[in-house]
């Protein structure tokens, strides 16, 4: 296990590079620089800023540099954040959107899979409609009217909770409420539908005949069986919501590090870009990486040479 | 004897989007304490559905116990609540299913899904449950018992598991083991010893048995009784003796005929049942095996017979066995 | 003297009884014909509203849904419910083509990683890890750029990063199905690998991915709209675009993106019971 | 059972919504302000987004700048009606009092000796020097370096980036700017120019500390670094989050009334009128769209505030690209569109109709220029026949570019429906990613365009030049006309400003006749203030935030 634990990691490498590599390109292919706007900045200036940047330099210096300062863990810097350094921003930025994934993707896991599950115990029941129902009006409500009717609900109307920003508790609500929302339906969808394939398997017959209560043969032989195509998906919703989602902290004006690569992008600050794809790619390596062990744990038939 | 299991006139159906399966219709049979009975008949013809009602484990839909008794030491097992009914299971009667490939939990260790029953039933705390399933696995030949429990059911093959499956079976001593065609999905030499297994263990803890197969070979040298069954229904019942050497129904006559005897020339084909097992849905009228026998008079196709004691606790459901001597001649 | 009895049950192929269980499964019906309303209605709005689509009339701009105008008008005094049956042909057109990509790319990728195994297994796997990070914003501009603002460039843009997870669900299915005793059967009967990918591998884990599938046509119909809430929609009237742009007034006329939510909404509950009726149409341990 | 179980479900999510919505569309009544009593002195409003850089000689945009003016103040400043006010400067120069050389070349300020930074120290003319040569060099690369290229050497300076070390020392001694001694500075231009108090007035200039900036280095904007002589401090900076703002102890001038500034940084304009809404701030934006709906609503109705901006929304052709190449065409297109249905029906009244491209509110506008681009189908269809197409169909594809915001898409359609409703017209819409928007008009690769321009300061020389000299910086519709190039010099040097002022006049209707663009209306400021914001001063070149030039005059009452 730990030589397969260690050749992926090694893995990482080439994986980053070649993120960086196809982001560096495309950045450099898209029409429009950092300093094209509405309001042309004279020739001479653009030039000092392009000299200031180093943008002047041929392009592969300019990704070799990128890569030699990358490794000593400089980022580079943002043009559109007062040069503050792109890694300082990212770490500034990482906890708060961390901390919101998190809560967010439990809130999924504690949604969607209690819901599946009773959708699937009790098919073509209520329980079973009204999930189907609910996971449907989630996944079918865009991330931002969604946001903007929960912010509408209880801050405008109700007075209950601040509109955005970050301090307490109180900003952590309806934004992880948000960001769950289309997780927890997708979840519940999947868990119902492995569900019902492993109720159909011999050894839940078996685990009844030994007398065993409903309670335990639900949990420990249903359950552990069907969470591992639930475990395949929510790996990739970890990943995303750990990276953070521009809209939702667009919406709630959270300090993460989840708009910085769409400000990047429309802003054309390469520091910025390269920087946040970096860590958007490293992030989903890693729990990619733990949810493919997490698969050997959780199924024994799985071995990794 | 008295009997410990009698089952009386037991039904269950199934309905399924073409009609409503007569999977089991009407079935009597009983056994006694210690006692090893054997349920024979070709697949489909609802052995496994009438063991299945027993433990109450029919999955419902689409399945139903539509009619009948199970009673078990005096208490009828329909009548019984849920609750009830799981203190019975595993404790008072234990299965063994046929096969041993998926009836495992894929993602359990062996000692675990072995101690999780002894747990349950017999209150033992998890260090002791683990030592009695290490000394079931010893018990039922399990070799490196200690380090193989640790083991997962993928890592063993299809004799081992059956093994397995036996040892969860008598872990809490039942008084009942049925196992359902136990040997069927292993090749011979294993089938032997782990009949060989069974037999020794119910010997020993005193547990009746009711054996379900369709190999007559098995049935031969391990069931007292034998229960001969056909598109749902008891066809023949008498003790192996009497059934081997004077068969009461042509199916019984039918299916001793298809076995290859040692003594007989090499070169005698097989003879076969003509036609296929009938439709559950729309079974033939009168005695279902009518249309496919070789003896039917014409009653055959308009009454259908009950159970009648042809012979001295011998009892076919046939009318041509009611005419002394039988039409198909003995078997030496 | 034995006379056969002629079986009563007729005898379907996989695809026959699974129609007829399609039909028998009445939300199943429900979705498509939906469905097929609403691509019926996209092709007809045309000749059938008294409102061009496009037609503006600056004296009744935001009003609120009367009989004159179903579902009420939007900022420049267009019908909403003309634009909305029009403007499902983008989202249709958007929902399903992505799915096709999605299906075309992602499946036989991820069929591929798992079956081969070892080592084309990790160097896929390695590069879906680089397509999850794959900075789509970027390639979607430089594309539009490029073929300008049409809605293929959407297809492209959001099919070509929506593969992925399909790809990791595949390769999940198809690696514990590996395992299974009647692969190792096939395999026993020597036939070879993609045949038995093909055969049984995909067949098998065919129940999630169509679950997967019937969730990624909101999803594609959101990444739309979620584009151009940034900035970088498609051209063409869609839900997405309508949902974005009724976003923007939803202090003065919240029906402007209410209407088109529920659209989403009610589609994809049509694609959730066809997704559903679906797998259980096609598997054939279902059929009692 | 099941598909009666289905409908009631569909149901319910209707109710749902329709619940949902009526909270929003219902008016919500304010409660009374949740009682804080008006004697805190906090005022939160919002900048809408971090700051690219808050240091003086390199900012540009309009958050930038409205942070700027809390914490520092320049030589000059400009009153309500954006006439001029003496501030660090004691009085403003002019030829008759010896501030201005004959020749209109070399400029004395003469500056208050009381002026103090926020740390006490002395604001003396040394800050002005060291601030204005920083801001020119090539190293800094200050975004507005451009606007003072009249002083002498300044151009020469701005560009000696790839030479060494003691060019460019050489080079900076060079520049006209000196401080004579703590109270006086002396700025030499290289050709007269009328406009540069104005332009000296501008935060570029804006004085700065030498030993603060060479201690921190990039840090200097960083609270407790950033030294300011403005009436409030810098005090608390949660990137991507919120400024604080507090009174400056030692501010020199009037003490202002509020205690506390706090800017949050609320992007979505709707989460900003939620805020508004909760209580969470005192001022907010309206969504665009929205204010029909806003002037009608009981509480919000009450609490509007519009004012004029110097700002003018226009389109612009690419007159070497045919065909607009055609004058006639141009103006066809022109008098085919209704300006006052937009601004009055679509905008509902919010914004003036444009004819002419300076704005109402400053020098240089021209209330009847344009007349005869006044909505007009007939004319438009005669001025189509002239342009040689009278029949529609002989008319190439006409492609509209336009940066892909939220505002630009619903002015974008208005403009599709009046070409296809006036003239028959199949405009075809081209949505562009605003950055490659930029880039596509920057190197006049459009056709027609989008055109916004908002004052730096409020006089044509900031307006005409820059946009239709030929080869000017801001000029990309490749209008190129002789005539106004020499008029357009001579006016630039011209001292006597009432000749200076009628020549741009002509310059602006030279322009106008040649419609190298089509002006569509003067921006109005239309914002929600709370009834407790007393003292608000408003004027046409306000930044990110409604009178943020005169915040120290504002206080909160009951």
């Amino acid at each position: 296990m730990h030589k397969y634990l260690l050749r992926r990691i090694l893995w990482l490498v080439p994986v980053l590079l070649a993120v960086a590599f196809i982001t560096f390109s495309l950045m450099h292919l898209v029409p429009g620089g950092p300093w094209d706007r509405e309001k042309a900045l004279a020739p001479q200036v653009v030039e000092n800023l392009n000299r200031k940047y180093g943008l002047d330099k041929p392009l592969f210096v300019q990704f070799g540099n990128f890569l030699w300062n990358a490794l000593r863990g400089d980022l580079g810097v943002s043009y559109s954040f007062q040069d503050r350094g792109v890694t300082q921003i990212l770490l500034s930025g990482l906890p708060k959107t961390a901390t919101l994934g998190v809560i967010a993707f439990f809130l999924a896991i504690l949604i969607g899979i209690p819901f599946g599950m009773a959708a699937a115990l009790k098919q073509n029941s209520a329980v079973d409609y009204a999930s189907v129902f609910f996971a449907t009006i989630f996944a079918s409500i865009p991330g931002f009217v969604l946001g903007i009717l929960i912010m509408i609900i209880f801050s405008v109307v109700l007075h209950l909770l601040p509109t955005g920003g970050w301090g307490n508790v109180k900003h952590l609500i309806m934004p992880s409420f948000a960001l769950a929302a289309l997780p927890a339906a997708y979840i519940a969808r999947i868990t119902r539908a492995s569900m019902l394939e492993v109720m159909r398997q011999d050894y839940v017959r078996t685990a009844r005949a030994k007398g065993l209560a409903e309670r335990i043969v639900l949990l420990r032989h249903i359950l552990r069986n069907a969470l591992i195509p639930v475990m395949t998906i929510a790996g990739p919703e970890l990943a995303f919501l750990i990276s953070g989602s521009f809209i939702i902290e667009n919406l709630f004006s959270i300090p993460g590090v989840g708009r910085l690569f769409v400000q990047g992008v429309f802003a054309r600050d390469y520091g910025l870009i390269m920087g946040s794809i970096l860590f958007y790619a490293f992030a989903v390596a890693i729990v990619n990486l733990i949810v493919d062990i997490l698969y050997a744990v959780v199924d024994p038939r799985i071995r990794y040479e | 004897m008295t009997a410990l299991l009698q089952v009386r006139n037991l039904s269950t159906y199934f309905h399924t989007q073409d009609g409503v399966v007569k999977a089991v219709d009407g079935v009597y049979y009983e056994v006694a304490k210690g006692e090893t009975i054997a349920l024979v008949g070709e697949s489909g013809c609802g052995k496994t559905v009438s063991a299945l009602s027993i433990l109450r484990l029919i999955p419902e839909p689409p399945g139903k116990i539509v009619s009948g008794e199970v009673l078990f030491e005096g208490t009828d097992l329909l009548k019984l609540s849920q609750e009830e009914m799981r203190k019975v299971r595993g404790a008072e009667i234990a299965m063994i299913f046929q096969e041993p490939m998926t009836s495992l939990n894929p993602v359990l260790t062996i000692g675990r899904q072995i101690s999780e029953a002894l747990e349950l039933h017999q209150q033992m705390t998890k260090q002791d449950a683990y030592k009695e399933a290490l000394r079931l696995l010893e018990l039922v030949g399990i070799p490196q018992a200690e380090r193989r429990a640790r083991d997962y059911p993928h890592q063993f093959s299809g004799g081992m598991r059956q093994r397995v499956m036996i040892a969860m079976a008598i872990s809490c001593r039942p008084k009942l083991l049925i196992a359902d065609e136990p040997t069927t999905a292993v090749d011979v030499t294993i089938q032997a010893q782990l009949l060989e297994l069974v037999r020794g263990i119910t010997r020993e803890l005193g547990t009746s048995l009711i054996l379900i197969t369709h190999n007559l070979g098995v049935v031969a040298r391990y069931a007292r009784r034998v229960y001969v069954m056909y598109a749902g229904r008891i066809v023949e019942h008498g003790t192996a003796q009497a059934v081997y050497h004077d068969p009461q129904h042509p199916y019984t006559v039918g299916l001793l005929s298809s076995v290859p005897r040692l003594d007989e020339p090499r070169k005698t084909h097989l003879s076969t049942i003509e036609g296929q097992p009938p439709d559950l849905i729309f079974p033939p009228s009168g005695c279902p095996f009518h249309p496919r026998c070789a003896y039917a008079i014409p009653k055959c196709s308009k009454d259908r017979p009950e159970l009648m004691e042809v012979e001295p606790a011998h009892y076919s459901a046939c009318w041509v066995a009611l005419q002394k001597p039988t039409p198909w001649k003995k078997i030496s | 003297m034995a006379v056969a009895v002629e079986t009563l049950r007729p005898h379907h192929t996989i695809w026959g009884d699974a129609l007829i269980r399609l039909r028998r499964n009445r939300l199943a019906v429900v979705g498509v014909t939906f469905i097929l309303l609403l691509a019926l209605g996209a092709m007809l709005v045309p000749y059938v509203s008294p409102y061009p689509w496009d037609r503006q009339n600056y004296n009744i701009i935001l009003q609120n849904p009367s009989w004159a105008h179903p579902f009420g008008t939007d900022n420049l005094g267009r019908d909403v419910i003309t634009r909305l049956l029009y403007g499902a042909r983008t989202s249709l057109q958007v929902g399903i083509f992505t799915q096709i990509i999605v299906v075309l790319v992602g499946i036989p990728i991820g069929a591929i990683a798992a079956a081969a195994g070892g080592r084309m297994d990790n160097i896929i796997m390695r590069f879906v890890d680089v397509m999850y990070a794959f900075p789509d914003l970027l390639l979607i501009i430089l594309v539009r750029a490029i073929l300008g603002p049409s809605i293929y460039m959407l297809f492209l843009a959001i099919g070509l990063v929506a593969w992925v997870n399909v790809a990791r669900l595949v390769r999940g299915q198809i690696l514990s199905l590996k395992q299974r005793d009647f692969i190792t059967a096939a395999r026993a009967m020597g036939a070879s690998g993609p045949y038995i990918t093909l055969r049984h591998l995909l067949p098998n884990s065919i129940g999630p991915v169509i679950v997967v599938l019937t969730f990624n046509v909101p999803r594609a119909i959101f990444a739309e709209a979620a584009l151009s809430y940034i900035g970088i929609g498609a051209n063409t009237p869609s839900w997405g675009t309508m949902i974005r742009d009724g976003y923007e007034v939803i202090f003065a006329a919240p029906h402007l993106v209410a209407f088109p939510a529920l659209a989403v909404g009610i589609l994809m509950l049509s694609f959730t019971f066809l997704g559903d009726g679906l797998r259980d149409a096609l598997d054939p341990r279902l059929r009692r | 059972m099941k598909s009666k179980f289905v409908l009631s479900l569909v149901a319910t999510v209707v109710i749902v919504l329709l619940v949902a919505i009526a909270a929003c569309a219902r008016p919500t009544p304010t409660p009374a302000s949740t009682p804080t009593p008006a004697v805190s002195q906090i005022l939160r409003v919002n900048l809408a987004g971090e700051p690219a850089t808050i240091d003086p000689n390199r900012a540009s945009f309009a958050g930038e700048r409205t942070v700027i003016l809390q914490v520092f103040e320049g030589l000059f400043g400009f009153n309500q009606d954006l006439s001029l006010k003496p501030v660090v400067a004691k009085e403003i120069p002019s030829v008759a009092n010896g501030g201005i050389s004959a020749d209109g070349k070399t400029y004395t300020f003469k500056l208050n000796s009381n002026v103090t930074w926020s740390d006490g120290k002395k604001v003396t003319a040394n800050d002005f020097e060291y601030s204005i040569k920083r801001m020119l060099s090539p190293e800094l690369a200050g975004d507005y370096a451009s606007f003072y290229f009249d002083i002498a050497g300044a151009e020469e300076y701005n560009g000696a980036a790839d030479k060494d070390a003691a060019a460019k020392e050489q080079l900076r001694n060079a520049l006209g700017v000196k401080a004579i001694d703590e109270t006086t500075l002396q700025v030499t231009l290289a050709q007269p120019r009328p406009t540069f108090l104005q332009i000296i007035a501008l935060w570029p200039a804006y004085p700065v500390r030498e030993d603060i900036i060479t201690k921190f280095g990039d840090k200097w904007t960083e609270p407790p670094n950033y030294v300011g002589n403005g009436p409030f401090i810098l005090t608390e900076w949660v990137h991507q989050d919120h400024m604080t703002f507090k009174q400056n102890p030692n501010y020199w001038g009037v003490k202002p009334k509020l205690t506390e500034i706090q800017f949050k940084m609320v992007t979505d304009i709707n989460a900003e009128l939620a805020a508004y809404k909760n209580n969470e701030l005192e001022m907010s934006r309206v969504p665009p769209g929205t204010e029909i709906a806003t002037l009608t609503d009981p509480v919000l109705g009450k609490e509007i505030l519009r004012y004029n901006e110097l700002v003018t929304f226009a389109f612009q052709f690419n007159v070497n690209k045919p065909p607009f190449n055609n004058v006639k065409l141009r103006q066809a297109l022109s008098t085919a569109i209704d300006r006052s249905a937009f601004v009055d029906k679509v905008r509902g009244g919010v914004g003036k109709v444009a004819l002419s491209w300076i704005p109402p509110g400053m020098p240089g506008y021209d209330p009847n220029l344009g007349k005869e681009y006044e909505f007009n189908v007939a004319k438009a269809k005669q001025l189509m026949a002239d342009a040689g197409y009278a029949d529609i169909s002989k008319l190439p594809e006409l492609k509209f570019q336009y940066a892909d915001t939220a505002g630009n898409r619903t002015i974008a359609q208005f403009l599709l429906g009046q070409m296809k409703e006036n003239l028959g017209i199949n405009l075809t819409l081209e949505p562009v990613e605003p950055r490659a928007f930029s880039q596509l008009v920057i190197q006049e690769k459009h056709t027609w365009a989008f055109l916004g321009w908002g004052a730096d300061y409020p006089d044509p020389d900031n307006w005409m030049p820059e946009l239709f000299g030929t080869k000017a910086g801001n000029n990309h519709t490749g209008y190129s006309n002789p005539a106004f190039d020499a008029l357009a010099k001579q006016a630039k040097a011209e001292l006597d400003n009432a000749k200076r002022l009628q020549m741009w006049a002509d310059s602006q209707k030279m322009v106008m006749t040649d419609a190298p663009i089509v002006t569509l209306f003067y921006r109005e400021r239309f914002v929600l203030v709370k009834p407790t914001i007393k003292g608000l001063k408003t004027t046409g070149m306000d930044g990110q935030v409604a009178g943020d030039t005169f915040l120290s005059e504002v206080f909160l009452a009951k």
